[in-house]
């Protein structure tokens, strides 16, 4: 058997619909059509009536899912890109993300954000909006990198008394495969050092946690271990796991797909040096996509994003300093 | 229909009184300075129209009443304690939003009251969306109100959350206080449709208009709209024109507002309307009034001591945790 | 309104057929894989909707076209260069948008061609305000067109928009082209009045309805439409039914498409329907078809290739400013 | 003569107004009102027909203002509060901050956001919201802490081809009071240097510069001489005058009123940890608002935003590291 990222969270979704009953599927198109990425293909015909395509109304489908959660249900709502939560913006930060905190009534919905860039996407099919909802108080925000953490991290987030918002990235989809899935994962806001070394430490996320895999292989090439975290959950972050890490390395490259201003990479940056100052054995560095939209030409795109090689050039510098 | 009893319609105008007499105190506590947590805004003028709804709702049924900025005579009416509001204002620790959010953003949202956010329009959804979780819950029927003004209609989440409980046929009661300014804009400005309801036909919901100035209509137009929801289960939009008869908040003196407009029958006050029909309809005396009244003036006294003795939050102790699953609150600073 | 001519009629089918021979040319170019770069959605079915929209606007006039995914037709009618959507859908470095967007996305804002986003109904306002623009700045009078499906009229931001521009008394044509499915979703899931145009009166707009398949239809609505537009000085809401002859892009097969639709009169393809037309009338001949269609087959052929030989952009001459204050621009990673 | 902030904002817009016929206003309750503040009292007599009333739509208003300045007008768009702009963020973020990159059209709007806390205010009246913006490329955030600030910068922001984000600090509006408005002033984009000292640099912006101010002065007693850096302009940060900071004092403490997660503050000190580690003799340290909403009640509102009092005893703690 061979999983792939997208179907562990199918069959995420699937176990959570079968396990329990509070839980439902609210977005375009997820019902007969399973989802513009297949995310809930045969799920409606399983559990009928508890997968409901919506209209074109982002902030109605996050309103109603607070409502549902208020009344005790566990919704999950599919945004069919990452980017189109803008429109639930307002519901997401300013309903969801409060309603906890001002009436002390749980507000337990999942959010999925299919994200990231992939060649041909453009500026609005693209974005990685992790760093936004994460500066609001009041939601958790997770970004799992692996098939096993798919699965096992949305299920923990529907399980969840909070708003969950879930960022899944798009290139992982079909290419992530994994043998089979977990019965057993890291909670969520702990992180993973996926790969350990002495001469660096990388603190990254997402499908850039791949490209920064690749980078330090690159490296360990040229004779430098780098270590590589797998932060998992970026609201929280577990920043012990990375204190701890660069403890060992005395180096650190904060490597995001977001854009550059104040994202999870200045985040990481700041934390380290205000906690870990002493740890470090030079500036710390970070790389992220450039401060433009994301482009719609894959020639553009390669160059707008992180890379393995971008990455192992900042790694190469970082080690000689 | 059922013609309005006189029995329904004292309880109700009651509800109005207690509601009236009650914000009178804030404004005036607000006016003097120092003991009003936060801003004042009335729903002087809106009563007979809020609390018509109100005493249609049933929290044994499970209904849901969202109201909003100037739904404190329905909010009392479908039952919210008196003590909320006292102590809201206030800014008793002990108020349900205990010092965190306040006054008219207060609510108990797993007691059928959900507690509004300040971004207008946004309510609606959330109201749908609980009554969507009663049924697919398989709940008994009951219905959801969410109260909004001629303003709040303009926004897209207004729009979204109407066409969305239109195709979920949500047994949703929509109340659209047209109360002809939102702030200072005129409804010139902020609509160019003849009459809110024409939206209704654009939902495929059914629309009714009520004279909101008028206890009996609007009685009367919102036991049929609540009893068309719970037995079509489909949305009810119910606009009721009338007037605001204060500033915007207690900060305003209103001196944008047409004067022509409080010479209109919608510009009555609500209370005088409702105190003449049940003298002349015999439902009661002068002095049930004068009763009524003092009653309701000694209960509001009540509760404003009693929320006035309680101390404010105490930040030393307040927990500081915007989750529900403390493990994952972060320390933030450093 | 003067009956259509022959020759209005003519130029707007000649708009359909190049239209609907550039798509399939991208289409088939997708499907072989390597070509095209990025989505391809097509106005298929959507031809005499859009192209009728298109040449009754006018760039002399100062008119715009706020063009949408399925608007190839209205967009070349309105005088888009051929090349532009070529260049688009090959990642030519010369197309308008440079590579940096694409496809349905491209536009050329200041010459009356918004350039739309992703984020359905966020378009209207935009072209709102191009025409407020227009009448701040004592442009003569002039209208602008905005595009939106059945979908898109969900959104909060054609709720805004159409009200604002209501209030504003815009020259707006609102043209919803209701294909009855959005992506896969049926029009039951989408909303529950019994027709889009019934939300008209709720804007205090003028609503029409067309057979959106029926070219001569199309060309007589619209006549009327920007005449009013231009004439009143307010918006006009045109609701066409029609059938999304593909996928909702290329890579979809529409397995959920309700066959009995494909039966039906808006099932139709406006092109057999306008060449039909045309022959009945005696516009034109077999041969004058064969002609137009060769004409626009060579048409196409010179953009794409030409559009082909271009190269894509060049990363490394790129200069990543997102700012036209380049003193401002920040480098980003440290 | 003497003019207070909020009266600077409104001068500012009167004279853009009668200078630059391509200038107006729209808002909710700006023309006969004058706005929810009186920012624009007077300017719907003094300019009839530019300063407009608009619906409770904030995406349409910030729609037409884009439309408007594709046409070549320069709209000022005013939101009654900051946190209602989380309605047209995805105009803003998607509309018109990608609107010059995709297609060479600029886009000359000013969006002004009555901004931060104010006693009593709650969740949804006091968010300081420019952490937001500043993340998504395309978009200038202005931050201004002086009344000649309020003034210069928003005549140069409506002078700016691109959209500029206008956060004016609610709390100043009718405390902060200056002899007469600037003639010159330092374009945006600079930093300015509004204490100066040797032992700590704070590097804060908006109504938070006053606090750091009293802080300083605290510190001053205590013999310390704190050196305040009003960043004025947060999208781009003048990070050269920080570093220049920070190279002399070596100590950095930097104070945001905003939620903490990924704020200005965090990217200060990712920036700073970057560029200018060996500058610093001490781990950097910042300090924002709880992360939480921000409270109603007074008693509480005071604890969740930093104060002179906290940030001296932050201070306090860097001086001794
Ligand atoms: C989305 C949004 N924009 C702006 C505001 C600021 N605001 C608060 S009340 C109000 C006027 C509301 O008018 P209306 O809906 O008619 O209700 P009324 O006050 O008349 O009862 C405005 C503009 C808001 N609360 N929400
Ligand atoms: C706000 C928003 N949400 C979701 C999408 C994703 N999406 C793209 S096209 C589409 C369907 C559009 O349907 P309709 O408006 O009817 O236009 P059609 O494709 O039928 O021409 C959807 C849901 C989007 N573009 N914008
Ligand atoms: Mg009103
Ligand atoms: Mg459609």
């Amino acid at each position: 058997m061979s999983i792939t990222y997208l179907a562990a969270i199918r069959e995420a979704q699937a176990k959570a619909l079968a396990d329990d009953p509070r839980v439902f599927i609210y977005g375009q198109d997820v019902a007969t059509f399973g989802g513009a990425f297949k995310a809930t293909k045969g799920l409606s015909e399983a559990f009928p009536g508890r997968v409901m395509d919506a209209p074109i109304s982002e902030d109605a489908m996050v309103g109603m899912a607070i409502g549902a959660a208020i009344e005790g249900m566990r919704p999950i709502v599919e945004m069919q890109f990452a980017d189109f939560s803008s429109i639930a913006f307002n519901q997401i930060v300013n309903q969801a993300a409060t309603l906890y905190w001002r009436t002390g009534t749980p507000c337990p919905i999942t959010v999925r954000l299919p994200s990231g860039g992939t060649a041909g996407s453009g500026p609005f099919h693209s974005q990685s909006m992790e760093a936004l909802y994460a500066h609001y108080p009041g939601l958790v925000v997770l970004t799992p990198a692996t098939v096993e953490d798919a699965y096992s991290m949305l299920l923990e987030a529907i399980a969840l008394p909070d708003p969950v918002i879930f960022c899944e990235h798009k290139l992982l989809y079909y290419h992530l495969k994994a043998e089979s899935l977990p019965v057993e994962n890291l909670p969520i806001g702990e992180a993973r050092v996926v790969r350990s070394g002495q001469h660096a430490t990388i603190v990254t996320y997402s499908a850039m946690v791949h490209e920064s895999l690749k980078a330090a292989g690159m490296m360990a090439e040229d004779g430098y271990h780098i270590e590589v975290v797998d932060l998992r959950s970026v609201k929280p972050i577990d920043t012990d796991t990375v204190l701890a890490s660069v403890a060992r390395t005395g180096r650190l490259l904060a490597v995001g797909e977001a854009f550059p201003w104040g994202g999870v990479t200045s985040e990481v940056i700041a934390r380290v040096a205000a906690e870990g100052f002493d740890l470090l054995d030079c500036p710390p560095r970070r790389l992220n996509a450039r401060d433009t939209p994301i482009p719609y030409h894959p020639n553009l795109w390669k160059a707008h994003r992180p890379t393995a090689d971008t990455i192992y050039s900042a790694l190469t510098n970082l080690v000689r300093l | 229909m059922s013609p309005v009893t006189a029995e329904k319609f004292i309880t109700t105008y009651r509800w109005m009184l207690l509601a009236r007499i009650l914000e009178d105190r804030i404004a005036s506590l607000y006016r003097a300075g120092g003991a009003i947590v936060g801003g004042v805004y009335l729903g002087r003028g809106q009563e007979a129209f809020s609390a018509a709804l109100g005493v249609h709702l049933s929290r044994e049924r499970g209904d849901v009443f969202g109201g909003l900025i100037r739904d404190m005579a329905g909010r009392l009416a479908f039952g919210e304690p008196l003590l909320d509001p006292a102590r809201s204002y206030l800014g008793s620790a002990k108020g349900p939003m205990r010092g965190r959010d306040g006054n008219i953003h207060r609510g108990r949202p797993t007691e059928g009251l959900p507690a509004m956010i300040s971004h207008l329009g946004s309510l609606v959804s959330v109201v749908s969306g609980m009554l969507l979780a009663k049924r697919l819950k398989g709940d008994p029927p009951c219905v959801g109100a969410s109260c909004v003004g001629d303003g709040a209609t303009s926004t897209g989440a207004f729009h979204e959350a109407m066409n969305t409980a239109a195709i979920e046929r949500l047994p949703l009661v929509v109340a659209v206080a047209n109360n002809q300014y939102a702030y200072s804009t005129p409804t010139s400005r902020q609509y160019a449709c003849e009459n809110l309801v024409d939206r209704a036909k654009g939902y495929g919901v059914t629309g009714h208009v009520v004279d909101g100035t008028d206890l009996e209509a609007c009685l009367d137009i919102f036991e049929r709209a609540v009893t068309a929801a719970l037995e079509t289960q489909t949305p009810q939009m119910v606009v009721g024109k009338l007037l605001r008869l204060s500033g915007h908040g207690e900060h305003d003196d209103a001196f944008y507002v047409d004067p022509h407009l409080r010479e209109e029958s919608s510009g009555r006050d609500p209370l005088t309307v409702a105190e003449t029909h049940l003298l002349e309809k015999g439902w009661g005396t002068p002095s049930d009034v004068d009763a009524w009244t003092a009653d309701a003036v000694e209960r509001v006294r009540e509760a404003m001591t009693q929320a006035q003795r309680e101390g404010g939050p105490d930040a030393a102790v307040e927990t500081w945790e915007a989750l529900a699953s403390r493990h994952l609150v972060e320390g933030g600073n450093a």
